[in-house]
């Protein structure tokens, strides 16, 4: 990308020196070990996702997150069950590593009644408003929208919750970005902007489209503290969303952290990848955020090769009954279709 | 009753509804010292200090984004665009966000926001401050549009609004402000929904809204006195549409005369004749359905052109003698 | 005459524009090698160039405000919106400076551009990807708004709406770009403003437009052979719409049942039904003019929801069954 | 404003210094003149309409420039014929520093067919297509909207024009702000983003509503040059002006430019000045655009008293003739209101 980039530190570290760090985080072996698993959980989705797609049995589009679980995983980590999630159409991840049902997210993609929206919404909709998920959204940049105000009624409810907004490279240059930080800044509001730069936005590669990168630039220019940092280092995200969450949550005002990552199936279903070459997604691959992950596990033995085929198939059969209780979860009914627009 | 100015039935409604409610709180452009661009909002400020009105930057969409993310999650949030063109900047979170959230996540969010838009032209500022936009938020699912006429009704119908579960588009008409008449000194509401006969009569149904009604009633009184009966049905919320009122009133006139300052094409007008073709009234017609609308043009600046641009009494008028006289 | 597809008709026409006259370009999200989130731009990259393919970043104001300033100083410019749902991100430069310039600066500027917008539902894109908003840009003087229901209209329209002076809305739906249809080779284009006989009938008349064209279609086929006869009115341009054309084919058959996609409140229809009102085809009508729209809801994920959420040749068949019969 | 300023080298330079620089500037003194009787032009225009309006001769409202003279005669000195120009709501004075014909500029105002629309615009409306001037804007960033597509024709038709846009502080807050500069960055357009930062948008002191100023930062943010400089120094606004045009029309791409200066009367009609003292106008006033540049050209010798006297006369004399134009134009004639709807 020919930019600047916070590097995170682990990167060069031994193995030992990852896991004092991570100790100092707060994070301990069981915790580690767990994000791990969430992380493949997220990849299981994903994959199992593309299948039903490709079986026929989903009827709407999808936007997958495979390659970018680190970003996830490092981010629901870290907030709170009582924050606010306001995430983006690439948001499978997000809402599986904030804790979310995966069967009634998987009943949902498949437009069923169990669902987390009864089936009204699909992949591009799943909210938990009980659990202050506020839902994904089909609108690039839709969230970013909604935040500020979000952060606005937890400053004058007095709360110590905050707002977590997610969006990709390509939400940035729509205009309600810029108000949105304009707004978070003048009032101190407590919006954490996580910005998920992985290349491209839908065939527009990040350069092509956008006047500088990186964009914490454009998060500086509103006196808004930006941070650039590699988003396929999970401990990487957790650290620089700790150090965030702390600062917001006291009072003192947004945070706009940009991670580097990459998605590793297409944009959605109409995708032929034409944009980009299969050689920079096998390179990519290769330093994918599980893969790395896994290695300073296994390299620090909190896992071994026999744990992880043991997680793959653990999570895997938690993805199958996902599926199971989706494919046997009945349809809403058509006589319903008019519930719902108003309260 | 004591008389008061639809400026200050509006501003009083607010008020009382931030006493009562600490969720309630009003966002937007110059709102504070100002008193916003049409003194709706003068000492707001001094009482509930710059938390509650919260003045923001010129960021429309920003504003109604905010102000949706703040109703989700608990608050009642009040939006004020300076003129109702500026919704056409927040389409996007209005529609696709406050509208739909509800339904897209299956029940399951509410967004009680009210956002409040002087609408209309009259004051010379020409076409992007002129417009009159409600046909266009009544066609959204999710929303309710409430648009009234006089100072008793802006005061029961933004109370209602305030306290709905629902997004509200609260339309003042910009030559309302100055008008005055008797509003209640101790608390009342008026339900949504709900049509107010504002003139009845037998010979014809006008159905109107804001600035028209009070041109409308002008003309009834004055036709009144040659005998003509006119009944002036006033929706005072767009959507819903009391449809079943307009019927009523239709069946015991047989006529009918809609009357908007919105432009003619893909205006309203065609609403309230829809669903007078849908009800047993239509039966009852001993004419066509006539409209009288806005031009189909942007607001000009000249004086004499604006005036043009929109009914006035005397076209009024004259429309329902030619409706009246058969001559169409 | 040669066979092929809705979205390859867009597509030619664009590129015989894009040939003939060098002041045409296209600008939008994804058409480059993408193709455009439909294809319909596939192959257009490597022919002209990304000088005239402009993709650009994801920012709809900006793309509609770029596009109205390029066409302001003699470009002629196409616009691309990946979905119609994203014109109300663009509201302000379509309604406000687009729509308006030529009649604000006294009829000095013109503004010929085209914003192409794919539209309505049935590819479980939901609530925010699936809307039919034709009946709001309709609203707007200084906008026309075209909306083809076959390939052949599809290409000779676009051309027609690149090549006039005007800020033209142009309206696919999603569901016809596979339907293929007969268009000539050699060139031709169709006025706008000018209404289609799709199907001549005598017992009643359905004004309909997009997918819904097709459907009714299917429907007067099938009740044909019932001797049922339908004739479908296809006005093409939603706005100006051809009034005459309606009037006309309601005077003979006496019946009108109006058929769109939109939702129903403040959609379309009602437009239909109120120049019926005003015309001499109102005496005509021997049963009341009816609609068959959206229901008043946004489009939900889950197909069959989905489905039921707006007309299907089942109930197209049904309404006008009813109308025939009487029942209503 | 508490920020950093690129103070223009005017300031503490000698009488005979600033004529040298304005030498290298091309600046001779006939013209010098001129740029000053432009100004007066401005401000005695804008009186006019303040008075127009008070006799209750003008229906609609009004945003008057006095007090910002020196931006529009140091733009409108330096831009080119056959350069686009896109105003704003407080335009009347670029309208007049680029040349505009004052009759048609006061017939418009009162809404009569002589003026520049045929009395169908108004004051935030005056255009003048003919001569490459867009138009005024009720909308807040509506020609900020505009401007790239200008300049993308510019550029797509291979001229050597350029597109001045000129906008207030408070539009900076518009997201079309952001998405237009990005545009202009990413594709090079020959725009000049010229920002009248008078430190009010209507009530709103600057610093309350924008999160950081200068807002050259915003520009920096998209790798647009950005600078700030005293907006009551004329000919330090030409000078800017004059190297951005020149950066500009060379295909470098756009150039932002903030000026400081201030507006003496209300907002518009409606404003009853509460949100500033009077101490602060007087304070304004006192440093001027006009008093400052007419006390250098005395100082020099350029001009006299009694040719102050003269120009003040002379420029009257056709605000009055303007007046006298417009009041005896016919009004337009109601059969033609459906006019011009459609080309
Ligand atoms: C307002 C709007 N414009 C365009 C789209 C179509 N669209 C959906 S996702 C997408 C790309 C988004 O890119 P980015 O923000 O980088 O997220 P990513 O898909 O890369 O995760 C586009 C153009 C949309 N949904 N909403
Ligand atoms: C989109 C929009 N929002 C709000 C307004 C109302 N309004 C007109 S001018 C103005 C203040 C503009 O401030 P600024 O950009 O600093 O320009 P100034 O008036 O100071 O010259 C406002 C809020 C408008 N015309 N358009
Ligand atoms: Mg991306
Ligand atoms: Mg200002």
């Amino acid at each position: 990308m020919g930019t600047e980039k916070i590097k995170a530190a682990y990167d060069n570290l031994q193995t030992e020196d990852v896991l004092k760090k991570a100790k100092e985080l707060g994070l301990d072996n069981d915790t580690l070990v767990n994000m791990y698993r969430t992380m493949i959980k997220i990849r299981l989705f994903e994959e199992k996702a593309d299948q039903l797609y490709a079986l026929g049995k989903v009827h709407g589009t999808m936007h997958l997150s495979a390659g970018q679980e680190a970003v996830a995983v490092g981010a629901g980590f870290v907030t709170r069950d009582d924050d606010y999630l306001l995430n983006h159409h690439r948001g499978h991840g997000h809402f599986i590593a904030s804790g979310a049902d995966i069967n009634k997210m998987m009943a949902e993609f498949l437009g069923k009644e169990t669902g987390y929206c009864h089936g009204r919404g699909g992949s591009m909709h799943i909210a938990d408003i009980t659990a202050n998920n506020l839902g994904a959204n089909g609108i690039v940049g839709g969230g970013i929208e909604l935040a500020a105000g979000v952060g606005l009624a937890v400053q004058m409810q007095k709360t110590d919750q905050l707002v977590l907004v997610l969006f990709g490279d390509g939400a940035t240059n729509e205009g309600i970005f810029h108000e949105s930080l304009n707004m978070s800044a003048i009032w101190d509001l407590p919006v954490i902007y996580l910005c998920e730069n992985n290349h491209y936005g839908m065939s527009a590669e990040v350069a092509r489209v956008s006047s500088k990168v990186p964009f914490k630039d454009r998060a500086l220019a509103h006196g808004i503290p930006g941070y650039f940092i590699d988003g396929n280092d999970v401990l990487a995200v957790y650290e620089f969303m700790k150090n965030a969450t702390e600062y917001t949550r006291t009072g003192k005002g947004p945070v706009f952290i940009e991670v580097e990552t990459y998605r590793y199936f297409g944009h959605s279903k109409s995708d032929r990848n034409l944009y980009r070459s299969r050689e920079e997604i096998e390179a990519w691959k290769k330093r994918g955020p599980i893969l790395r992950f896994e290695k300073l596990l296994i390299d620090a033995k909190l896992i071994n090769d026999v744990k992880v085929k043991e997680i793959y198939q653990d999570m895997g059969a938690l993805i199958e009954k996902a599926v199971t209780f989706a494919e046997n979860s009945p349809e809403p009914e058509i006589k319903d279709v008019m519930e719902w627009v108003y309260a | 009753m004591p008389e008061i100015t639809y400026r200050g039935a509006i501003h009083d409604a607010m008020v009382e509804e931030m006493r009562r409610d600490k969720r309630v709180f009003l966002i937007g452009e110059d709102i504070g010292v100002y008193g916003g661009a049409f003194g709706v909002s003068q000492g707001m400020l001094a009482e509930f200090g710059p938390e509650r009105i919260r003045e923001t930057p010129i960021s429309e969409q920003a504003i109604v984004g905010a102000a949706a993310g703040a109703a989700m999650v608990g608050m009642r949030p009040i939006a004020e665009l300076m003129f109702m063109d500026f919704v056409l900047l927040a389409m996007e979170p209005l529609v696709n966000q406050a509208a739909k959230a509800r339904y897209m996540f299956g029940g399951k969010a509410k967004v009680p926001m009210v956002i409040r838009m002087p609408s209309g032209s009259g004051t010379g500022a020409a076409a992007q401050h002129s417009q009159s936009l409600e046909s266009i938020l009544m066609h959204i699912p999710g929303i309710k549009v409430v648009a009234p006429s006089t100072p008793y009704d802006a005061k029961g119908l933004l109370i209602s609004s305030i306290r709905d579960p629902n997004p509200v588009c609260f339309v003042e008409h910009k030559l309302l402000y100055k008008i005055k008449g008797e509003v209640p000194a101790e608390e009342y509401s008026i339900p949504l929904g709900v049509a107010d006969i504002k003139h009845e009569g037998r010979d014809i149904t006008v159905v109107t809204s804001g600035i028209m009604v009070q041109k409308s009633i002008a003309v009834a009184r004055k036709l009144e006195t040659e005998g003509i009966s006119i009944e002036v049905i006033d929706p005072r919320t767009l959507r819903p549409l009391d449809t079943d009122a307009i019927a009523r009133s239709v069946k015991k006139t047989g006529r009918l005369l809609v009357v908007h300052e919105a432009v003619k094409t893909g205006g309203w007008a065609g609403e309230v004749m829809a669903s007078v073709s849908e009800s047993p009234a239509f039966d009852y017609l001993d004419s066509p359905m006539r409209r009288l609308t806005g031009k189909d043009i942007p607001i000009p600046y000249n004086r004499n052109l604006e005036a043009a641009a929109v009914p006035q009494e005397e076209d009024i008028e004259r429309e329902i003698r030619a409706i009246l006289n058969n001559q169409y």
